[in-house]
């Protein structure tokens, strides 16, 4: 048991910065935060990865993973963390790249793997319906087949980015006559296809990033399956442990913590920084305090992976927890912004304001509020644990 | 000691409801926030009309005579609705400060004109740097040939935009943080050197910020150099009427929320059904219910002026802050994908009821000052009398 | 809208001082206080309430009640429990009576409700069962008929001072063939019949007050059941509402409270007041203001029920609420006594111990653990609370 | 990284985990507890032989060069079986100085006999006022003709009344908090002037009051006045021993708890499958997993010397703390009236996390600490290595 770092990891390390340091430039940081031109900001900062080789780490190394360690992992996610660099996209590398490594056959693998990798597509996921939110299984959406090509009709719902992607990856309803979970399938969708309409949500926190997408007699090749008909279902939970992994966000949420602190030192009120406030400190630590455990209760996860072993029961919480600690921190920055919390900035500049970080603030904190409800809710997620670890 | 109200009162909360039923439905409310200010001028006029412009003013000013119980009857009603309208603003504050400090002729010309529904005010206390201390004051007042001459910037002035009357709180006096050496001024909208910079707030009201150089101020509210005795005051009459608004909100939210999860289908059964979640909203009905009993405590107290009401309201505040956060969360959370979008009217409950937490003191802050009270000497037992 | 008091409630306030002053005197307190002597002290304190006409304030008047008002009753109540006398025992005065007020006959009445007013009965409570706890109605105590007797078997659990009883009142199934609601009688068994043992149950604070009873062909007179046959589910459901309303003591919580704060005043730590230590004085205040709250909600119950209106519907959350702030006094207490919470006086004296209040804070908290336990477990009442308050 | 023990490890584990399972059933540790000092001669004498007294100890005082993560596995499985012999205090706590700061004649004397399970000691460090502030001394120890002489007063003393030889911490210069002017003095528990007035703790151990009068003292353990330093470090790894003890007690109280629910029936189904308590056993198995995660994070950032290790050690104790309340609440909540007697091991050790709690500092008293390190200055981002 040790957490030491060796030679090759400070040297991996080091590495890691340095990309940091000139990939991860002022510039593009700018480019992705601004919701015009945030597209383009994180396709370039995928294609830097891309160039690095990194930017799909936990793929086989075969179809362009990087074989790193558990320390590597750590480190790369720490480092780019710390930097404010985000996350790839999830809906490709992530999502439907683990269902076409695991069941996609090798025309799909050769057709779609490389252009993800290059970010040369957007994907979307199409799984929850208006009708089929916590309770996905009961999904409506339906394919028909036709010759060769399923006939869809139905609609998707909560999709986040459709307005970008040109791919969404779809369960759709093959057959109704059984147990709902059986007679699922998943289809790769082209976006552009005919049919298709994409109907923007404005959520609470003033982004457009959801959609609804119908479809309307929308025809889909049968090569564009994964797998066999009707088995959907199980391709999609097995994705869902890597979504649960990946939400947890821990590296994340040291960033912004440290940025929270040292936005409470610099609030005064009443001539003491608010970082002096017991209560507040009192906050801060319990969320802290919280992190530095989920940090290791991810560490010990991804130990457990490497070594080939299945994550311990510890993994289920990752989700769960993850994303409390994130809307612990969103709420926190809240209330160090005061009353500017209440603000809309608007076109005005911060300066105008008066305020320089209470507009993100209550859009983060706004926005954050859908991490418990997405990638199966909070209480699905005590459900699963309670049945499947508690045994209950 | 009970808990009923006047008949009159009872018509007040009747004649609002009504209001809010016929003018505050979902798309109604939206389109007034969309108008210029954020609000309608014509349902300005109507509350004039039906007289709840006059509620706290008193009798010999052309008001109704109204006590906190009234207050509360209605701002608990506006907040149900979520009504836009500044009635905080104009007619608790700026209304408030004139009534309490402003000098007879002041008074005869303003206060009939709030009444008539025919003049907006506001209140500039913030600044960019003072949070929560309300004595952090850097614009300053200067006496000069007998004028009294302000500059400075106060910010997230509530109804900032529509007010054609300001009373602006500036220092003529002492260090940055004191109490003694604030200058309440009345000073016009319209006069030279004052700019307005306006926005909006989450919840859908406008605020401004507001720069004045060598801004000639009108009048004194209250006596120079003693301003901050008249605006705690004030302040704590506006804390209790924040918070009869925040449990209307609360009532409406959690009364949505029951609604939804009674309604709402998953798994073959009403999301309601399940154990986990009733237990949750027992929470949730629990946090509204201590808002309930401590806003009665508080408005009692005030109104019998009993030693409770100081600690009362302080601690109502509190509650009012936490309360807000748990069902407001937890409103979102139980609504699933519905609760994140503005297609419903959950996310402008849940952002009001945040500005109200942050509106003079959030319930961190608030519980200090409460702790200094009550922890500063042995206590005497009873509460009530 | 108000809660001023009147000038007769003002008089009244005196006379309830001068009668505590006179009558709970320290002689009194302490021989409440001492386990050897506590049955006698509890007794003589309810004789000198008898005397005042004060032992069952909420009887009709013709029974012996007082006719108070919501005020009196909140005066009287604040000013016993600030002067740290106890309530009136309740199984007598508030849960039996109760159901003998309501259900019983004439001469159940004459010959019960006297006895009970001067203590000269001490009753328990046999309702729970070691399979039967939260679902109370699964209950199995059998009372078969045998001429104008019942013949009981079985035994009950958790019976608060049955080692001093002499009376017990019992929920026992005349039938078992329906809902298993119905077939429940309601009786009253004099504790000196052959046939009953009492075993003592050692609890988690070192006590002796819990204990089971059993009963081994135990004959009770008919003439000993209340109302009829089977019914005794609807006359315990009423009495339940009462118990409510009683375990939420409010009152006594606000003395404990005091107390805890002067208690944390004294305490030193690094120089330093734990009453200045500002996380010490958020949980204070956390509790003061949720028991702020309480107060009124229960004032708001005892102003519907003296308007002659069903209490409202927050009054379901009494017990819930009570018995969750009296539980985080308890647990403050134990953190006030630090390192002293672990320890066990025995014999020894406060001063060979070196603290005063450690042994009596952790002894209450333990015992305290109870309350969210008995008289409907915390998650019955918020299942309750949910069915008939929300609707769900 | 890796987080697996190695085969020695695993053995000692296994080996304590046996011993657990013969000798500590629910009636066996009643009657060890009944035992005079509370625990058993017998068991002592056990450890002795299969070497777990040797652990911590350097291999040239004859241990087993242990480090934290040896003492880490022997403490947690201690505390799953709820082990009451006195291991903290002999071995971690007076041994530990001993090791650490005991002149080599006296670590040649003792050291040997602990490890042959001869040799019970205690560490006094508390006074009746000192609560959580260790460097609040009363205490005196003054030099008089090259002797060293102690007056006053320690409590609870843990194993106080089986020690043969106690370590005192007494101020020999200073002010009452200070940190200078601390000396560890080594006193026999026979010496003419020291009383002891015992006592027991409510998970069964037994403590002591031990006054002195002009005790004379064997030896000092460290530097005359310099012994806050030493006491700071030993009590460092007394929190990580004690922390592993807790995770222990709190595994099992949460699989005992568990078990319970799924074999008590209600309402005609086990407990265990309504959906309410499904969620809060959830958050039991989340709090218990944290502490977990917490623990191999501070004993691999002790082992390895990073500067996480203070930070990492502190959080876990506050962790534990706040763990040890929630899980032994609900522990007995969950296990209804059961919970409320001392017929099942439920309350014992939930008495026992409560003390644990309090041991160096509980969790609102840590967490200041805590707070103070990490927010003393703009932090570095990284938290291992």
């Amino acid at each position: 048991m040790h957490t030491r770092f060796s030679e090759e990891d400070l040297a991996f390390q080091a590495e890691v910065r340095q990309f940091l340091r000139e990939n991860w430039t002022s510039e593009l940081a700018a480019t992705c935060a601004n919701r015009a031109t945030m597209k383009e900001g994180i396709e370039e900062w995928q294609r830097r990865l891309y160039k690095q080789g990194w930017v799909a780490p936990h793929w086989p190394v075969e179809h362009g993973g990087t074989d790193w360690t558990v320390t590597q992992t750590f480190i790369y996610n720490s480092e780019r963390a710390a930097a404010g660099a985000p996350e790839v996209m999830p809906f490709g590398v992530t999502m439907v790249a683990s269902v076409i490594i695991a069941y996609g056959n090798d025309a799909q693998k050769a057709r779609f793997l490389p252009r993800i990798l290059k970010s040369e597509d957007w994907w979307c996921q199409g799984y929850s319906e208006p009708g089929a939110g916590s309770d996905l299984a009961s999904l409506k959406t339906r394919a028909d087949l036709d010759g060769d090509e399923y006939i869809i009709n139905g609609s998707k719902i909560w999709t986040t980015y459709a307005q970008y992607a040109n791919w969404i990856f779809c369960l759709v309803r093959t057959d109704s006559s059984g147990r709902k979970q059986e007679g699922i399938t998943f289809l790769l969708i082209d976006m552009n296809t005919p049919g298709i309409t994409v109907r923007p949500i404005q959520t609470i926190d003033g982004f457009h990033h959801l959609n609804e997408v119908f479809f309307d007699n929308v025809r889909v090749p049968v090569e564009n399956r994964i797998g066999e008909e009707g088995k959907g279902w199980t391709y999609a939970k097995s994705l869902l442990v890597q979504e649960r992994l990946s939400i947890a966000e821990v590296a994340d949420s040291k960033r912004a913590l440290t940025e929270v602190r040292e936005e409470a030192r610099a609030e005064v009120n009443g001539g003491v920084s608010l970082l002096e406030d017991p209560l507040f400190a009192k906050r801060l630590t319990d969320i802290e305090i919280r992190l530095m455990a989920l940090e290791y209760t991810e560490l010990r996860a991804l130990a457990s992976i490497a070594e080939g072993k299945e994550p311990g029961p510890e993994s289920s919480l990752l989700k769960l927890q993850g994303t409390e600690v994130q809307q612990a921190i969103q709420e926190l920055r809240m209330d160090v912004a005061a009353y500017y919390s209440g603000t809309l900035q608007g076109d005005l500049s911060a300066e105008q304001l008066g305020h320089d970080y209470a507009d993100t603030a209550q859009k983060s904190y706004f926005r954050g509020r859908a991490s418990s409800i997405y990638g199966g809710s909070n209480e699905v997620q005590k459900n699963i644990t309670a049945k499947y670890v508690l045994g209950l | 000691m009970n808990f009923n109200l006047s008949e009159e009162q009872n018509q007040i909360r009747d004649s609002i409801a009504r209001f809010v039923q016929e003018n505050y439905a979902f798309d109604q409310r939206n389109a007034v926030v969309a108008l210029e200010h954020g609000f309608s001028e014509q349902h300005w006029q109507q509350f004039a009309e039906l007289g709840w412009l006059s509620i706290p003013f008193a009798e010999e000013q052309g008001g109704f005579g109204g006590g906190p119980v009234d207050t509360m009857v209605l701002m608990q009603e506006f907040g149900r609705g979520l009504v836009a309208e500044p009635y905080l603003a104009t007619v608790l504050l700026f209304g408030g400060l004139l009534q309490a400090g402003a000098s007879e002729a002041i008074q005869g010309e303003y206060i009939p004109a709030i009444i008539g529904g025919e003049l907006q005010g506001a209140f500039a206390y913030l600044e960019r740097q003072s949070r929560y201390a309300l004595t952090d004051i850097t614009t300053t007042a200067e006496q000069k040939d007998g004028k009294w001459i302000v500059n400075g910037e106060k910010t997230v002035v509530l109804n900032g935009g529509a007010a054609q009357k300001i009373i602006v709180a500036a220092r003529s006096a002492g260090e940055q943080a004191d109490e003694s050496g604030i200058t309440l001024l009345l000073v016009d909208a319209g006069s030279a050197g004052l700019e307005r910079t306006l926005y909006r707030m989450t919840d859908g009201q406008e605020a401004a910020n507001i720069t004045l150089s060598n801004v000639e101020a009108k009048a004194v509210i209250g006596s120079p150099g003693e301003g901050y005795g008249l605006m705690a005051s004030i302040v704590d009459e506006a804390r209790l009427a924040l918070c009869a608004n925040a449990l209307g909100a609360l009532e409406s939210l959690n009364a949505q929320t029951l609604d939804y999860c009674k309604t709402r289908e998953q798994f073959g059964v009403a999301i309601g059904s399940f154990q986990a979640l009733q237990h949750r909203l027992v929470d949730m009905f629990g946090a509204c219910e201590n808002v309930k009993s401590l806003l009665y405590r508080a408005v009692c107290a005030v109104q019998d002026g009993t030693e409770d009401a100081q600690r009362s309201l302080l601690a109502l505040k509190v509650m009012v802050g936490r309360a807000g956060k748990l069902i407001g969360g937890e409103a979102i959370q139980l609504h699933g994908g519905m609760g994140m979008t503005d297609e419903l009217s959950v996310g402008f409950y849940v952002k009001h009821l945040m500005i109200i937490n942050t509106l003079f003191g959030d319930a961190d802050y608030t519980q200090q000052l409460f702790a200094q009270l009550v922890n500063a000497a042995p206590q005497a037992g009873s509460a009530a009398a």
